[in-house]
Parts: C-alpha cells; structure tokens; sequence
C-alpha cells in the first residue's frame, strides 16, 4: 500500500486544509465572527484523511458534531463550508444547517451530526443502498469514543452484520466524550474488543497521530468492505488539540496531557516522516502550506462578505412538497 | 372491482409499488417471519400479516427481516432514503416509537430543512396504532399527535381500503418522510378496491356527508364513530357534515373551515389523549379563522388523559364511542339554542 | 433578599434539597464532569455550569457522571425512583429526547398507572430547551408539547428565577415524573430569590399583570416577549392580562379561563412549532369552556411549522417576538369593532 | 451449592407452577376468557427459577413481555395474577396493566415490559439504589435474545459496569425473537461474548433446561454482584414450548425442533434427576403436582369470578397527584 508521491501530497494538502480551517474558525468563532458553538477537529487530521484516502465521490461517510475534518476529507468544498459556518447565503446548507449539520450528499457526505450516535445507523443505509443498487460503494460511519456507547451505535453494528452490507465503523477515541474520559465512560475498556464482539474485524490503531498507521488499518476494513461486502471497524486512538467545543477551558485535561498532544501532532510527524524519507521536500510541503493558507483566506473572505440568507427561507425546504 | 380489507389494500399497494419501482424496500421486523429459523421463511409476513406474500415475490433483498432494533431500522431506511432507495420501513406499533424517536424527528424529518433543500427523503414508517385489542398501555396508542408536531414529517391515518391503498401509493412516491399509520382494530374492513394503482394526494379530505347543523372532524377509526354518531343525530333531524382529513400532516385546513363557515358549529373526535393534540390543533384553527362563523363551543370528544388500560370495560370507555360524539354536538347546539332563547 | 440568575436559583434547589434528603441524586453527563480524567473533578458541573460545586459538597456517589447512553441514564433514574431515590436526572438539551422518549413515555410515565397505582416514580428529568443560541435545528428545539400530551408526565417550564427555584424544589419532592424545562436563553435572568427552600405548587399560573381588554397566555422565555407587548400594547392604550401557566400539565386552566371570560380575547405564545401545541391546547380549552365570552378569534403566536435554522437572521424570524404578539392582539381586538363597527 | 431437599422441592414447586399457570393461562386465552393476547414462558422455567432461587424479597428483578415465570418465580401471588391477566378487579395491578405489565414492587418485582428491551435500564436502576442506600440488594434484568439487540441493553450492561452497580444480566435465549431466530438476528453468533466485551463476567448456560446448570451458573453471577458490587450475566439457552403468543403456529420451526423441544422438558428432566438421585420421592413431587393444580384452579375460579374494574378507575392512578 506505497502512496505515490501524489498521493502523499493530497493526503498532507487535506490535513494541512483541515488544521488551517479548523484553527481559523476556532480564531473567528472567538472574535465572535461566528454564530454558535463549534467542534474543531484539530489533532485529529489523521483519522479523517487516512479513512478518506481510500474513498472515492460515490462512496459514503456519515460523520458527527465534529464533522468539518470529514467533510474536507471527503472533498466538500471548502468556500462553501465555510460560508455554511459563517450561517449565510450561498453555504454549503444555505445557511440553514450550520457547523452541526453540514451535508453534502452530492459528495457522499450524509451529514454532520447534532445528535451523538446519530449517524452509525443512517451510514448502514447508505451501505444499504450501495448493496442494494449494486454501486460498488462502500459507506463509513465516524464516531467518537462517546459515541460508541450509544446504543444506536450498538444497533448499527448489529444490523450491519445481519445485513451483510459493506459499512466500517471508524471510533474515533480521542479520550473525551466532552469532560468526561473514556477509561470511566467505557466500562469495556476495549471498544475495539467490543466491536470485534458484534461479530465484525475490529483493528485498533493505537497511535492515530500516525497518518500511515491510521492509512494501513483503514485500507485493511475498506478491502474488506468492498471485497466482502461485510462490516468492518477501526478504532483510532487520537486527540483532540482543543477543548470539547471553542471556549472549554479543560479543567479536566492536566497540562502534562495537554503537552503530550502537542508534541504528537499528526501534520508534524507526517511531513517528518516524507521528508525524512525523501519522499516529498520540505519545500513542495511548504507550497502546500501557502496554498492551503491561501484557500482558507478567501474562503473567510467569502463567508465574511457573503449576504445572510434571505428571510423568507425561513420557511421553505421543510418538504419536497407540501 | 372487489371488496377488499384494509389489511389486503396494504399489502396491494405495497405490492404493486415494489412492481413499479425496484427501488422500494420492505425493512423491518419479521415483515417476512422465520429468518435463520428450522421451517418455512415468509412465515408470517408481519405480526398480523399484512406484509404477507411479498417475500415470496420480492425475496430477501428486497423483504428485509431485522433484529428488534428500531433505531437502526429506522435510521437504516432514512440513510438508505437518501442514498437512492425508497425504503418502506414497518415500525410495528407505534408505541414502539420511543426507542427510535430521534432518527424519526431529529433525523429523517430534518435533513431536508437542515441541508439547505439539498437533500430527499423518500421513505415512508407503517405502523399500528390504536387501542380496541386489549392490549394496554404500551400496544394501543394514538401518538399522531407527536407527529404532526414535527416539522418534516407528513402524517397519514386512513380509515378505510379505498383510501389506505391510495394513500399509501402516494406515500411511498412522496419524496419526504411519511409517517403512516394503520389502525389495527380496522384491518378486516371492506370496501370496493380497484386493483390498479392509484394516488390519492394529501392534504385532500374526504368529506364523508354533509349537514347544516354541526361538522364533525375525524379520523383513521373515529370516521366511523363519527358516521355512527352522525346517522343518530340525522334520526333525531341533526343533520351533521363528517370530515376525514385523511392526512394531519399536511392539513386540508380549508374543507373543514369552509364547513365551519356554513354550519358554525365544530365537533373534534380523536382516540388520542386530549393534550396538545390533533383535536385541540383542530379546534385553535377554527377558533382563529372561522370564529365568525361559529355560533357554539368548540366539542372535542377524545380518550382520557390516562394511559390505555387493560381492562375491556375501561378500554371501551377509553375509547370514543358515537354516543359521546351525539352528545358533544347536542351540548355545542344547545349553546346557539340558549343564545337565540 | 439577593438576586440571583436562574442558573444560581436551579444550583440552589439542587443542594438544598440534596442536603434535606439523602436520597436526591444527580445523575447526567458531566453534571460534574472531568471523571476519569487527567485534570480535576468537578469540571464543568454541566454544560452550561449549571450543576457546578455540587459535586464537590455531594461527592461521587451522589452527582453521578454517565456515559452518552441517555436511555440508560433516564431508564436507571426511573428504576431507581421505584426503588427508594429521588434521582433528578439530566437530559443536557430536550433536542435529546429522541433518544430516550420510550423510557419516558411508557416507562417512568405509565408505572403508576400500569401497575394499578401501586408505584410512585418520583423523578425530575432536567433540560435545557429553547431557540437563540445559534445552534439550529437539533439543540434549539421547544418540544414541551410532546410531554404535555403523555399522561402520567408534569411539564414544567419556568420563566424567572424564582418559579425556577420553587417549581424545581416542588419537582424534586413530587412524587411523579417531572419533565422541568429550562430555557437557555434566559439562565442569566435575574430576581429576589430566597435563600431558604420553597416550593411553588404545580397547576397555579403566575399573573404578571392584568389588563380588561385581552388575555395573554405566554410560557417559558416567552413571558418576557408577551410582557414587552403588553407594555407597547398598554402605551397604545390597550391593556392586557399576562399569564404564565408555568406548568403545563398540570395547566391552571381556571386562571385562564376566568380572564377570557373578562377580556374576551385570547393571545397564546408559544416559542414551540405550532401544530398538536401548547397554543393550539389553551385555544381549544378557552373555545370550549369559555366559548361565550370570545369577542374576537383566538390568536397563536408560534414559531412556524419548520426545524429551527442556523443563520441568525432566521433564527431571529423563527422566535416569536413582542411585534407579532401585538400585531395578533390587535387583529383580535379588530374582530371586535369590525362586529360592533 | 448442594441444595437442601426443601430448597429442591421449592424449585420443583415453582417450576411445576409456571408451567401449570401457563398451560391453564393458554387454554383460557384459547376459549376467549383471556382478554388480548398472551406470551407464555412454559418450557423456559428452569431459567426464572434457578435464577430466583438466590433471590430474596428485597431483591429486584426486571422482567419481559413474556414475564409469568418471573413473577411466580420471585414470589408474585399467583391468585393476584391470574385475576390480573383476566383483567379484572383484585388484580395484581388492579385490572390496568394485563399479562404484559404485571408488577408487583412491594416482591421487587419492577414489572413486566411491554417494550423489548425497556428493563434493562429499570433493574440497572434498581441496582444503583441498593448501592446508594446500601441494602445490601442485587438485581436482575430478565432479557430475551432478541432484546439482547437492543440498544437499550447495550446501554443499561455499559452503565452497569460504569456506575459499579449489583446488576445481573440473564439473557434468556430461546432461538427466537418472534419468528426470527437468534442465528439471524445476532450477528455476533455468540451473546455472552459480546455481553463479555462490555466489561463484565458472562457465562453461557448452553443446556438452560438443566436447572442445576442454570441454578450454578446463575449463582456464580449472583454471588459476583453481591459481594463485588459489581455487573455480571448469564445467557441460558433454552427454548420456548409454544409460539411466541398464544395461537401463532410457528411456520418457521421444524418439528423437528419441536420435538427436540419437547424431549428437554424441564420439568421432566429435574424430577427424573432428583427422583434418581433419590433426592425427592416421586410421590412427594406428585403431592407438589396436585397442590399446584388446586392452586391454578383456585386462581382461575377466583379471577373468573372477579368483577370488572369499576369504570370509575378509568381515569385514576395516572398520577400520585395531579
Ligand atoms: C444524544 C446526545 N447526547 C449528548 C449530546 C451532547 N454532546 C455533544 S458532543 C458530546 C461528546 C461526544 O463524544 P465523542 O463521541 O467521544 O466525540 P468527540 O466530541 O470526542 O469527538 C456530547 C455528550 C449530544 N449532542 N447528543
Ligand atoms: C421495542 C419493541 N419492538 C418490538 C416489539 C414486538 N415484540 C414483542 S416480543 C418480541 C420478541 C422478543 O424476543 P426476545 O427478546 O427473544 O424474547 P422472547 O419473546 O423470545 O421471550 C417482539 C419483537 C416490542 N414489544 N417492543
Ligand atoms: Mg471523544
Ligand atoms: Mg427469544
């Protein structure tokens, strides 16, 4: 599973996107230039774009309230999440949906998600779906370590096993479910164990900061998906830079904690590792870096300047038709 | 054209709309009946048979037998909705609606509004409701009302063959969440039923007699209650106009307040309990746009707000009978009667 | 006599009635939270801090932190409630409830009623409900109506600091199941709150003010919309009664009707989506009982039949406001000249 | 674990009651004396009583739809509960609640349930009070194969173990949720795994009609919960002797199955051990017999004879105050 050197540059493109998103956003939210709370996926770049490397347009990811790292790793268009975020016109959801529930089913994007636990069952639909009309898709639901006690999840898990469709459960542990962690909140211990136990291949990558580790694993449940047509999981231990949402002060995380995450941060270890190798100059990265920069400026601007939805979509796209 | 039960014009419109659309799924639990088992599968088709046949027609991909898992079965058919199926999920009774609540009312109802338009939901949720089986508390609700609350969710109740096999076509080509429930206590109900398909859209009511006197709204079993109630009081000279709505969600708003405007006087039958219900939705769109017209109170003849008892002689008088309805109109008459005295 | 914010008068109710009785506890996510983490306890005491500082007094085995399971966090409060505690549980936004509805509707809220009244449940679900804080349609919801509907559940929504404080004490000591509902948007609301415990009793509405020429029925954050239209109503010359049912099952009907039998006029406002509502519920309350006293239509002022959006501008369009309140007070009033005119 | 000949005779006493209270509930339900429909527990009796036997009064239990054998098991009265399936006045809950909602709290009996999976939280709950006010208590949740699906399970094991609860987990797996069978509906293949993977023991019974097998194992759980303070579980295979309800002809068993069923009669098999073992005389379990049959000839006599609820009570007991 050599990535090209192509390969390596999208991968390294995406999560450079998403860390460079996700620190703007946390700085506009901040300066109150955003409406609400938002979930920032910084630290976690890995998870996303080693699961979403291996995804085409057709293929399906249900994702969660902190979905923005899935939906660039999926290919959403940044500008348009962006303004989505902003809540204004010409957002990826018109403005209607906001940074909980982006969407983009164009993409194969099923939804952030408001409701923790909300997306396992709806990504085995969309597994469903890809069985059902034969499309050669697979379907990937993300999901916290919180999540994954949820019993929906628990549900989805099962269902996806009797169905025999082609879903992976991507956990995403970053040790939290908001403040509380997941050596209390998970009475397993082991949620890939527990995964396993639903009668499905369940692999745990235990240094999810690892792009390769997290890229390796990934393409192991994909193949299984796609060759099989059967579930598979991968836990991906990780964490998040931040706190739970913009403003969490973390009284819960000691600093030790804090500068242990620091130091495992998934975009330096990846550009070390392709440099260091000789795989990608430090210089092409940089580009990258300026590019990325340079997307996310004009999709500030863009939101920023962009007029609020017009008042009378208040009430329409409620239904089809009514 | 042939008699036909409620319970055969379900499984008809089912039938030939899995015809039509291969797209259309059948999921939910034992809507086939004996998967994995040592005898025959399609061995039920549904608790009461409903779903009978099709099995054997469609097979297993597209009669989908589950575990007792209504989240994911319901979440399945919304994520399944928007990804190119048109999913008709059996959520057996409707009491059951609690374990999976969210993927109904935060979930499929939702996407449309909540993606900017971008997204369909073409699936529709059969279930059973009502009381009348001595069933109680947790086999016998009427809980339209929680429906009909939720922006998104249509919500179609029919009360009898023609209209369930009608509305049920309609449902399953609708492009949004339809919630649509089968009153179980009126399965075996016949009623000339063509065979073809055929729609009948919502929001349309079927104004089942008309009268001067008093209008009476009603729906899923209560139309008959409501028709009962109705041939007693034409005996007694009441002449009453009786209103289906069909569909709560969308509401044929005008029938009924045009009916209004000529009888001026409103009667709501429902079986649900009385809170924050259908009846009392009713009754605030009367009071508003056609109080001028209205010349008594408003009657709502409803269950108790009590739980559904097991008891047969509490169950029948939980349940609205003719002779409540007879004698709500009679008090909303005997109101003009005393103003014009 | 000190002011205090909602927040403080919630946090208030809580420790004095967990000091009284040993048998209150707290059970929710993070209603202390930081367990198993490398900082400190006591993180967050919820996620609005609402709870913050009982963990300390109280200690784990009394504010109990759960896993992101709600049906087991309500379903073991209900149990436990059978058996000996008093558990307030908390379900962090009513948008949640999807989740866990059955443990609330056929579980805690039925037993009694099952089991022939040989059960007592005394439990308090808390939640956070409301629109305008920008979190759109899955955490801004006003879903009050649900509960109102199910028998066996009280509802109750306070406006200000002090009913917050003597309705959650009276929650706490009641033996049935207690749905409280506290608006976000109002938590730093301040009044003149006690300090000694004190329980307001459920069913007695709170009138704000009284005006002959219209009655105003306004709950939760939406007192203070109906309160800022009376004052612009009254500056017109127009007064009107203000009242706030504070809980809406049980509901103050007779508070209501004895001032529509005043006024003749009833305003309902309801920051809750509008059909099978609260609004529709008073309405056809007063269009039954107080039919003859109506001089104009029962207006409603509710948030529109959609979810509730994210962009600021149309989550400002979605909540009702003293404008439309005014607007509705005055075409009822208009009906009213229009007849004697 | 040697239990005394009393202790024998009880167990053969409550074994013989259910089966005998179900046949009778059976036939009265087949000739319409029954109001709605009933699901009978007859051919599963040595799991409710082998796990009751370790029960005392102020244990609890939360049961099922299919919860007579629990009732009689944990010591419902047998006579309250007959009239309470007739639903008349006199009934265990007054004539409200019917075969699906018998409870009986002052017993620790949490209730019937006629929601699959709805009492697992309840008796989770149950356990967290014992804890609290230290009484020393555990409790049971009875729960089907079926039910071991839900997500309400999966969330109630989680929190037991989290919440460091007395909570014993019996998983009564009879081959079907109503006419689909466990080897279908379970992906995982094996529920105490996947029951094991939540964190906490969980044995097998895999002859549940051997009540010493279940009276042992159920033990071991029991004594964990009791003396760890801790969650454990235990699934007892065995299998229904009827339909999922009264009157449903079971297309989807084999009668093979069914015979096979029949030759495991528990029942038979208890009395053939202990009258071998010549632990019980023959004599002394047909004394049992003939006092049972009084016993559920008595009930049905009185619940035949019961009035009617008054219609009064329609609207009553809905709230403690209201
Ligand atoms: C059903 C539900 N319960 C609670 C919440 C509140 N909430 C939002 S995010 C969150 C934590 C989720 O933890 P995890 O699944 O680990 O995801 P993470 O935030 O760590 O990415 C909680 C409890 C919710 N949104 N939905
Ligand atoms: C939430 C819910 N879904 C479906 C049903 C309908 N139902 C009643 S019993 C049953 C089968 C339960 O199977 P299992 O848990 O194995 O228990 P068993 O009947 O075998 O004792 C089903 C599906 C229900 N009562 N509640
Ligand atoms: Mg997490
Ligand atoms: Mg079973």
């Amino acid at each position: 599973m050599q990535l090209s050197r192509d390969k390596l540059v999208e991968a390294y493109r995406k999560m450079a996107t998403i860390r460079a998103f996700e620190e703007r956003v946390g700085a506009e939210s901040v300066k109150g230039a955003i409406p609400g709370f938002v979930h920032l996926y910084a630290g976690e770049e890995a998870a996303a774009v080693g699961v979403c490397m291996h995804l085409g347009d057709k293929d399906w990811i249900g994702s969660t309230h902190r979905g923005h790292g899935h939906c660039i790793a999926k290919g959403c268009s940044v500008e348009a999440m962006m303004v989505e975020i902003y809540g204004k016109a010409g957002g990826l959801c018109g403005g209607k949906g906001g940074s909980m529930h982006i969407a983009d089913l164009h993409m194969g994007m099923l939804g952030a998600n408001g409701i923790v636990g909300g997306g396992p069952p709806l990504a085995v639909g969309a597994a469903l779906s890809a069985k059902t009309l034969k499309t050669g898709a697979v379907s990937v639901a993300f999901l916290g370590d919180g999540a994954s006690n949820q019993g929906t999840t628990a549900e989805a898990m099962n269902m996806a096993v009797v169905l025999k469709v082609p879903a992976v459960f991507v956990i995403e542990n970053n040790g939290y479910g908001e403040a509380t962690a997941v050596g209390y909140h998970c009475g397993a211990g082991d949620i890939s164990a527990r995964t396993a136990a639903f009668g499905m291949p369940a692999e745990k990558v235990e240094d999810g900061t690892d792009f390769f580790a997290v890229y390796e694993a990934a393409g192991r449940a994909l193949r299984h998906a796609r060759e099989e047509g059967m579930p598979a999981a991968v836990e991906i231990v990780c964490a998040r830079q931040g706190g739970h949402y913009t403003g969490d002060p973390q009284p819960y995380r000691s600093k030790d904690e804090l500068e242990q995450v620091k130091k495992n941060d998934p975009l330096v270890r990846f550009r070390k590792r392709v440099t260091g190798e000789g795989l990608v100059s430090a210089a092409d990265l940089d580009q990258v870096d300026r590019e990325v920069a340079a997307l996310i400026e004009r999709a500030v601007q863009k939101a920023a300047a962009a007029p609020l939805p017009a008042v009378e979509e208040l009430t329409t796209d409620v239904y089809v038709s009514y | 054209m042939a008699k036909k039960s409620i319970r055969a014009a379900v499984n008809d419109a089912l039938k030939l709309e899995m015809r039509r659309d291969p797209t259309v799924i059948l999921i939910g639990e034992d809507v086939a009946g004996g998967a994995g088992g040592s005898g025959v599968q399609d061995a039920w088709g549904g608790v009461l048979g409903v779903t009978k046949g099709l099995y054997k027609e469609f097979g297993p991909g597209r009669v989908i037998d589950t575990p007792i898992t209504e989240s994911a079965i319901i979440g399945v058919a919304a994520g399944a909705a928007v990804s190119g199926l048109r999913p008709v999920a059996e959520l057996m009774f409707v009491d059951f609606m609690g374990v999976c609540f969210d993927q109904i009312f935060n979930q499929a109802a939702k996407f449309r509004y909540m993606f900017g338009g971008k997204a369909r939901t073409p699936m529709v949720i059969r279930s059973m409701m009502g009381a009348g089986f001595r069933a109680a508390a947790q086999h016998s609700q009427s809980l339209h009302a929680l429906f009909t609350h939720i922006p998104g969710l249509k919500v179609v109740m029919p009360s009898n063959a023609y209209d369930a096999k009608g509305l049920l076509i309609q449902a399953i080509r609708d492009d949004d969440p339809v919630i649509f429930l089968e009153h179980k206590a009126i399965y075996d109900l016949e009623d000339e039923v063509p065979d073809e398909a055929y729609t009948i859209p919502f929001g349309e009511a079927n104004i089942l007699r008309e009268g001067d006197d008093v209008t009476i709204v009603a729906i899923s079993r209560m139309v008959h209650v409501a028709m009962d109630a109705a041939k007693r009081l034409a005996a007694a000279g009441i002449q009453a106009t009786v209103i289906d709505p069909r569909t709560t969600s969308p509401l044929d708003e005008d029938s009924i307040l045009e009916s209004v405007e000529e009888t001026g006087h409103l009667v709501v039958v429902d079986e649900a309990n009385p809170r924050c219900s259908f009846a009392t939705d009713v009754a605030a769109l009367v009071a508003d746009r056609a109080f001028g017209a209205l010349k008594g109170p408003i009657k709502l003849v409803t269950a108790p707000h009590s739980p559904v008892p097991f008891a047969p002689n509490l169950e029948d008088a939980y349940i609205p009978n003719a002779a409540k309805v007879e004698a709500a109109v009679r008090a909303t008459l005997a109101a003009r009667e005393l103003a014009t005295a």
